[in-house]
């Protein structure tokens, strides 16, 4: 394999692995948030300064990225997730911004904007694919539990959700935490992957992207998550040679993919015989079919 | 009395209509007239796709086949143009808006009428006929009772004064004594000339009502005919109209 | 059969008018250079990609350029970022790459001390330029008393404002005010420039871009700051007149070239010609325009076009005449040496030039 | 037999200048199966609302099992055992029939994060068992042939009669409807007092269900509550509602049922 | 004490800036529901359109004014045809639209920097930027007197026709509904243009005044972001939120600035907007409707 496809790989399994953190989030509880880059900024300077400055191992300080992305997140989410939709969403923002500001600010911790360099180049070809397949097994089968169920239920209808017993509010902080951790864990990996990481990678369009491929993967599908990711990073590398133009078809499909399948590419089905059944069924399943009351 | 009212042009028809949601096939090819000045309704059990006519009447959901005539004239376009026409429905399920009061909600219903002084004599007309309504003019929609909105509902599709007033079950979720109140004033205002085409699960009521009535069932027409006929027809009675228990 | 040469530029996103300016200009020289002939008889053919202002994106770049388009030598990007995270990349396919506007010292040189040796870069580094904003400061204009003002979400002016900051502390100036903003979402300065008009600075030093710069001044002129003197560094370029207008005129500008320098007018005269627009950006166009013939310098000392070779000869650079300055590389840091910095004051709706400065 | 399940004490509620629930005093005794019934806009809906704890009681108290329950939150109140319906539909509408009843049963088949995740330890049995569970009540309710239908699809009738089973699953020892027939026809409305009378003694529950079909509450409900206005405003069984001249009046119309 | 003053005065010019954006942004989002990440772009549009009419009509303010104006409403209408319409027409998911909205804002900046290039260019001073002196206490410009007399000025307006037409009900009454709203006779989609096209016609009065004050370039329309969040702080859907929350967030970023830390605003910022956020759920005069279960 040369070395520039298996960077794009390495790439793939970095942001798939966020993906399937926002996509928890967003797409199964229904909180949707534009600030989860800031946590992969938290799991890359943890990851970094765990290496560098403490010459940890990188494989306990890659969890930890991820750990204390999760801790962060818990303690934001307690006070902030009692907000609702777009509220959340702005808030969210601010949240991921104000990540960043610290990381800019503390100069004497993190180096400040000038960027923290010098990692170690760890996030090899098989790290991030052996993190991708253990993490996306987790999460496919946190969602085929009673886990994914709640969170659902939270997403589909709150009072209904409180209503069959379920503590709301907890399954919403649960839900961001284990994005966090996602998010946290990719950060880490990318730290390793560049070898240089600087605030303003993780800044609001990294987190826009993030939820743009969870979008437009399909609410609700994991898969079609990881294949939102796959489509982007695609899209901008197949459309390089045509160097600033690419940016321009970046958000036209966007737009087009939206404005074809509404639903996202998966709409909320996960990859596998059944959805294959049901391509061949004439008509795009029962998704499409549901109007009323719907998430956020 | 149908005779009559067979010579004349019906004032809506619907041939041969078709609608689908997806795989799901709602109305297959249904029909039915309604003649000026009647009351027609539609009984047939959930999911018989009488909603789904209402609907498709209206512009609301896309008709797969088939023609809707209103007056002879091809009633096509979306609803807000057959709204202009003089056609009024008060969906299943209320549909009230819920970020607007009361009053607002009823101004909404008048939105086709441009006559100030006829929306407010309606207003005053509908507060009449519902006077909870008017106790709670400035209540928001959503914060009112099941029955509450029905009401609302039902007086907001008055307000938009049709000549064809198109019900999604008027009496769901209705106190007995405002069903009553209700099929009384349908009557009366039938009286004043307003056409009415109702679908009921409360079909006794119904038939009593109505001149005619069409029996749905799985999207198609299984009977039709005069509504008193319908109500003593003993296949109906077993199907629709509940065993003949009464609780007194 | 050509000579590869990759370009890193940003032509999309938040730099783009820099790095618009900088493809622009460094095919205006690969063109000039073709018409002469090429180098080693061969033409130039550059292989220009976006990045997106992204570092994961550029480093796709690089290794697209490296292995699909196997070329000799990379030239950009217009951000030293970008250049700390293909660092790695140069080494590990042996391919230089020159920085235009790489300022950190870490493009070249890691923390630890250590040499990228395939890293090099035309500019000077932020030590560098902090240092003779600080001197100049302090000595030619003899004003003690300094604000800063700088983007706390940018590398390279935070950078530029600690070195400014040690080195005119040490040549005994007292820094009465550092305030803070951040580009892209802050536009009004308002606030801060209230703080440095309380705190009775003589002068304000602006180690910005040059947008920013601009809206610094005019809003503090119409906060009525009129005797404050402003300092900037190379993130100068014309355009600013005509956002900051009047409120330019007696400003001074640490850069890397003198726009006035008659060994300029050529390139900025084709530039006009070829694209119907002025050079705006010109700091960033310039040192484009001459990256690409220090490259083929290069390339013509190294005797053929191969990019250990090349290296080796770019290492070696010794009083090269480019156009904008006379070249030599330091081989402990590969930065370059005794690159005297130019000052330009603003005066009369153009900036001119002042002096010359080179500190100890 | 005869211990209290529910009973509610004096409670008072407000929405801004409307009184909607004044001063309501019941009980429901273990095993009962009581209807509740009033005008539009009586307050029923809301007295369901202050038990399940979505509303908070501006005074009074509300006890079941003999505890005080109005300082709980409403998942704390359902995790005591008390299920509803609502008038609204409320179901998971994109998720599939047997989902929500699988959403509702889960809750007393709990294993934990780490065996969820893993699908490791008790997942699989108790998966199998909430499955299996919740098909057994969708049989009740005569919804098994749609078990993977999207619920939003499927006819109103069916909706309410879903709700009742994911209710049920709760296993709940108090059961709250609210209009459960809403948009039934009579014939369906039969099935369904076979249907919650049947689950009434199979489940060993105690019921309250709100209704406007006279047919169901009369013939099912031996205890009625009649309220108006927020108020009670009689009590007792279907007779002595029946011929309650206040009712009658307010409520049912004079001449009763039969138009 | 002067500096306070000082800073207050900062603060409300900044935002009613602000305020001008936030309108248009809390317009559309009363009726679709929807944050409109591409009114930026729309922003960027009339700016552009002025910038270039300016050159080709010799500096005549108004006319180029207008015809930005109408240009960017008309865009406006045209993004709604092509990206929004097929969406909400197939789904009530908003969040699908706020994906397609940027994208289109994507769009739009890269429609830019592909035609006129990413360079930052200034208006020609069409609107006076002069000091003004307030009782030789304060400094401000005449521009920013400017600005927030237009936000005022457009707030009023769109608040009378919001409120005493029976168009404005029908806006609010789609903004819940858009399906039953057509039921009532309302031509949605018409009504959604006329949104549209007032949104884009607010967005090019700000993106003419932010080019002059602040140049214009493709990326402008990012400097919305602090927009929208005075916006969410107003309460969304709320016209005088908008500039309430406009004028807060403006006076908090400048008093944090100039007395607090100039580094840590936007954290201090964004904790102002979660505070508020807390204490109340739909932003200061954003109308909490409660749900009836
Ligand atoms: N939005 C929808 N998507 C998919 N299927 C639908 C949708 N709406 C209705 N259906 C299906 O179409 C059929 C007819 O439904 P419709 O609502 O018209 O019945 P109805 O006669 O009004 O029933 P009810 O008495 O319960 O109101 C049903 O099988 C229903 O499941
Ligand atoms: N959140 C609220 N805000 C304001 N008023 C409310 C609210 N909830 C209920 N009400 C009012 O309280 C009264 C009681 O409402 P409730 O829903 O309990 O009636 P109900 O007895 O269930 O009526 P129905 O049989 O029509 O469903 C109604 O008049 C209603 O308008
Ligand atoms: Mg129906
Ligand atoms: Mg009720």
């Amino acid at each position: 394999m040369s070395g520039y496809v298996e960077g794009i790989i390495i790439l793939l399994f970095i942001n798939g692995i966020a993906a399937m953190g926002v996509s928890l989030l967003t797409g199964f509880t229904g909180v949707f948030t534009l600030g989860h880059a800031g946590y992969m900024a938290i799991g890359a300077y943890t990851a970094a300064i765990m290496t560098v400055r403490f010459g940890i191992h990188w494989l306990p300080a890659i969890v930890a990225g991820g750990i204390i992305a999760m801790v962060l997140a818990y303690l934001i989410g307690v006070p902030t997730l009692r907000l609702m939709g777009d509220y959340y969403a702005i808030a969210s923002i601010g949240l991921g911004e104000s990540i960043r500001l610290v990381l800019e600010n503390w100069q004497s911790f993190t180096r400040g904007a000038r960027g923290y360099p010098g990692i170690d180049n760890y996030t090899t070809l098989t790290v991030a694919a052996a993190f991708f397949v253990v993490m996306a097994a987790l999460m496919f089968y946190l969602i085929r539990s009673n886990f994914g169920r709640a969170f659902k239920a939270c997403r589909d209808d709150y009072i209904a959700a409180s209503l069959l017993g379920f503590n709301t509010a907890r399954y919403r902080v649960l839900s961001l935490s284990i994005s966090a951790f996602y998010c946290g864990v990719a950060g880490a990996l990318m730290a390793g992957f560049l070898t240089f990481i600087q605030p303003v990678m993780f800044d609001l369009n990294k987190s826009t992207e993030l939820t743009a491929v969870v979008v437009f993967g399909g609410l609700g599908s994991l898969s079609g998550s990881l294949i939102g990711t796959a489509v982007i990073t695609l899209v901008t590398e197949l459309f390089r040679p045509i160097s600033q133009y690419r940016m321009l078809i970046y958000g036209a499909v966007m737009v087009i993919i939206m404005v074809a399948r509404p639903e996202g590419i998966m709409g909320q089905h996960e990859l596998g015989p059944r959805f294959i059944k049901s391509l061949f069924k004439r008509n795009n399943g029962p998704s499409k079919a549901v109007e009323g009351s719907d998430g956020l | 009395m149908s005779d009559i009212l067979q010579q004349q042009q019906p004032l809506l028809s619907v041939m041969d209509l078709h609608v689908s949601y997806g795989a799901i096939k709602a109305v297959r090819g249904f029909n039915l007239d309604v003649y000026p000045g009647e009351i027609v309704c539609v009984i047939g059990s959930n999911g018989a796709g009488k909603s789904t006519l209402m609907n498709a009447i209206m512009g609301n959901v896309k008709r797969q086949g088939g023609q809707v005539l209103f007056e002879g004239k091809p009633l096509d376009g979306q609803s807000f143009q057959i709204v202009t026409k003089g056609i009024s429905l008060a969906p299943e399920g209320r549909k009230v808006f819920a970020p607007l009061t009361v009053y607002e909600n009823l101004m909404m219903g008048a939105f086709p009428v441009n006559d100030k002084a006829k929306v407010k004599k309606d207003l005053e007309w509908v507060y009449t006929l519902f006077p909870r309504l008017r106790e709670r003019m400035a209540q928001y929609a959503g914060t009112l009772s099941g029955g509450e909105q029905q009401m609302l509902a039902i007086g907001r599709a008055l307000m938009a004064s049709p000549r064809l007033l198109l019900l999604d079950e008027p009496s769901l979720g209705l106190a007995p004594i405002i069903i009553k109140d209700i099929f009384r004033e349908l009557k009366r205002i039938n009286e004043e000339g307003v056409t009415i085409l109702l679908v009921e699960q409360n079909a006794r009521q119904a038939l009593l009502l109505s001149h005619r009535g069409y029996v749905m069932q799985t999207g198609q027409l299984v009977m039709e005919g005069d509504a008193k006929e319908l109500l003593h027809n003993p296949d109906i009675q077993a199907a629709y109209l509940g065993t003949g228990k009464k609780t007194h | 059969d050509t000579i590869k040469v990759g370009y890193l530029a940003a032509l999309t996103g938040d730099w783009a008018a820099y790095g618009q300016t900088e493809l622009n200009s460094a095919k205006l020289a690969v063109d000039e250079i073709n018409a002469k002939g090429g180098v080693l008889g061969k033409k130039i053919e550059l292989v220009p990609y976006d990045f997106r202002t992204r570092p994961e994106d550029a480093v796709n770049a690089f290794r697209r350029m490296a292995e699909n388009d196997k070329v000799v030598a990379v030239i950009g990007a217009n951000g030293s970022g970008i250049n700390i995270a293909t660092a790695p990349l140069s080494t590990k396919y042996k391919i230089p790459q020159i920085g235009t506007v790489s300022t950190n010292l870490n493009v070249t040189v890691t923390p630890e001390g250590k040499l990228n040796p395939y890293m090099f870069r035309i500019c000077f580094t932020d030590p560098y330029q902090g240092q003779v904003i600080a001197f100049f400061t302090a000595k030619n204009l003899k004003k003690m008393k300094a604000a800063v003002l700088y983007d706390v979400g940018s590398d390279y002016s935070q950078g530029l404002r600690d070195f400014f900051m040690q080195s005119y502390k040490k040549l005994g100036g007292a820094i009465v005010a550092d305030q803070g903003f951040r580009a892209g979402t802050d536009v009004d300065f308002r606030a801060q420039l209230t703080t440095i008009r309380d705190s009775k600075a003589d002068v304000l030093v602006l180690p910005n871009m040059g947008k920013e710069m601009a809206l610094i001044m005019k809003q503090a002129r119409e906060l009525g700051m009129k005797d404050i003197v402003f300092i900037g560094g190379d993130g100068y370029g014309d355009f600013m007149w005509e956002i900051a207008g009047p409120s330019m005129e007696g400003s001074y500008w640490i850069n890397h070239v003198d726009p006035a320098d008659p060994a300029m007018k050529p390139f900025f005269d084709s530039y006009k010609k070829k694209y119907n627009d002025e050079c705006k950006e010109f700091v960033n166009g310039v040192l484009a325009y001459d990256s690409v013939y220090w490259l083929a310098d290069a390339i013509k000392r190294a005797g053929k076009a191969d990019s250990t070779a090349i290296r080796d000869a770019l290492e070696k650079t010794k009083d090269v005449k480019l156009h904008h300055a006379v070249m030599s590389t330091d081989p402990k840091t590969h930065n370059p040496m005794n690159k005297t910095a130019v000052v330009l004051m603003a005066k009369n709706g153009k900036a001119v030039y002042y002096t010359k400065i080179q500190p100890k | 037999m005869n211990d209290t399940v529910l009973k509610l004490d004096h409670v008072n509620k407000y929405f801004g200048g409307v009184h909607a629930v004044q001063d309501m005093s019941f009980t429901l005794e273990k095993g009962e199966l009581a209807g509740l019934i009033g005008p539009n806009g009586a307050g029923k809906t809301t007295i369901f609302n202050l038990i399940t704890g979505v509303y908070d009681v501006d005074s009074g108290g509300i006890l079941f099992g003999g505890e005080d329950i109005t300082p709980y939150k409403t998942y704390e109140v359902v995790r005591k055992g008390i299920a509803r319906t609502f008038q609204n539909l409320r179901l998971f509408p994109r998720s599939t029939v047997l989902e929500n009843v699988m959403t509702a049963c889960q809750q007393h088949y709990q294993y934990n994060f780490f065996e969820a995740a893993t699908h490791m330890g008790r997942w699989k049995s108790l998966e199998g068992k909430i499955r299996e569970q919740s098909m057994i009540l969708l049989e009740r309710v005569g919804l098994a042939e749609l078990a993977e239908q999207a619920a939003g699809t499927l006819p109103y009738g069916h909706q309410r009669r879903l709700e009742i089973a994911r209710a049920l699953s709760l296993q709940p020892s108090l059961l709250l409807l609210d209009e459960p027939a809403a948009g039934m026809n009579p014939d369906e409305v039969q099935d369904l007092n076979g249907l919650i009378t049947k689950i009434h003694s199979d489940f060993d529950l105690t019921i309250l269900v709100i209704e406007h079909h006279m047919e169901l509450v009369m013939e099912i409900c031996p205890h009625i509550v009649c309220m108006n206005f927020g108020a009670k405003i009689a009590e007792g069984d279907p007779d002595h509602i029946q011929n309650h001249p206040e009712i009658l009046k307010a409520y049912l119309g004079e001449e009763v049922l039969e138009a | 004490m002067d500096t306070l003053v000082q800073q207050i005065i900062n603060g409300l010019s900044l935002g009613s800036v602000y305020a001008l954006i936030a309108v248009g942004y809390s317009l559309v989002y009363s009726i679709l529901l929807f944050s409109n990440f591409a009114h930026g772009g729309f922003l960027v549009i009339g700016g552009y359109i002025c910038y270039y009419t300016l050159a080709a009509l010799g500096n005549n303010i108004w006319l180029s004014g207008l015809t930005a104006m109408v240009g960017a409403g008309v865009i406006a209408i045209l993004v709604e045809r092509l990206a929004y319409k097929p969406i909400r027409e197939r789904t009530n998911v908003t969040l699908y639209l706020l994906i397609a909205s940027m994208g289109m804002s994507i769009v739009i900046e890269n429609v830019f920097v592909v035609t006129v290039g990413g360079r930052f260019r200034a208006l020609p001073p069409v609107i006076p930027t002069d000091p003004v002196n307030f009782f030789g206490l304060a400094t401000t410009s005449a521009f920013d007197l400017l600005s927030l007399a237009m936000a005022v000025l457009f707030l009023t307006a769109l608040q009378l026709f919001l409120s005493k037409t029976k168009w404005g009900l029908a806006i609010r009454a789609a903004s819940y509904d858009l399906r039953t709203s057509g039921l009532m006779g309302v031509n949605v989609n018409r009504l959604i243009s006329i949104v549209f096209f007032v949104a884009g016609f607010l967005a090019a009065v700000g993106g003419i005044f932010l080019s002059v004050r602040y140049t214009l370039y493709p990326q402008l329309g990012f400097i919305t972001i602090k927009a929208f969040v005075a916006a969410v702080i107003g309460g969304l859907g709320s016209l005088p939120g908008a500039v309430l929350g406009s004028l807060i967030l403006g006076l908090a970023e400048m008093l944090t600035a100039g007395f607090i830390s100039s580094q840590m605003r936007d954290l201090v910022v964004f904790g102002m907007l979660v505070l508020t956020l807390l204490w109340r759920p739909s932003g200061l005069l954003g109308k909490q409707v409660s749900e009836k279960v």
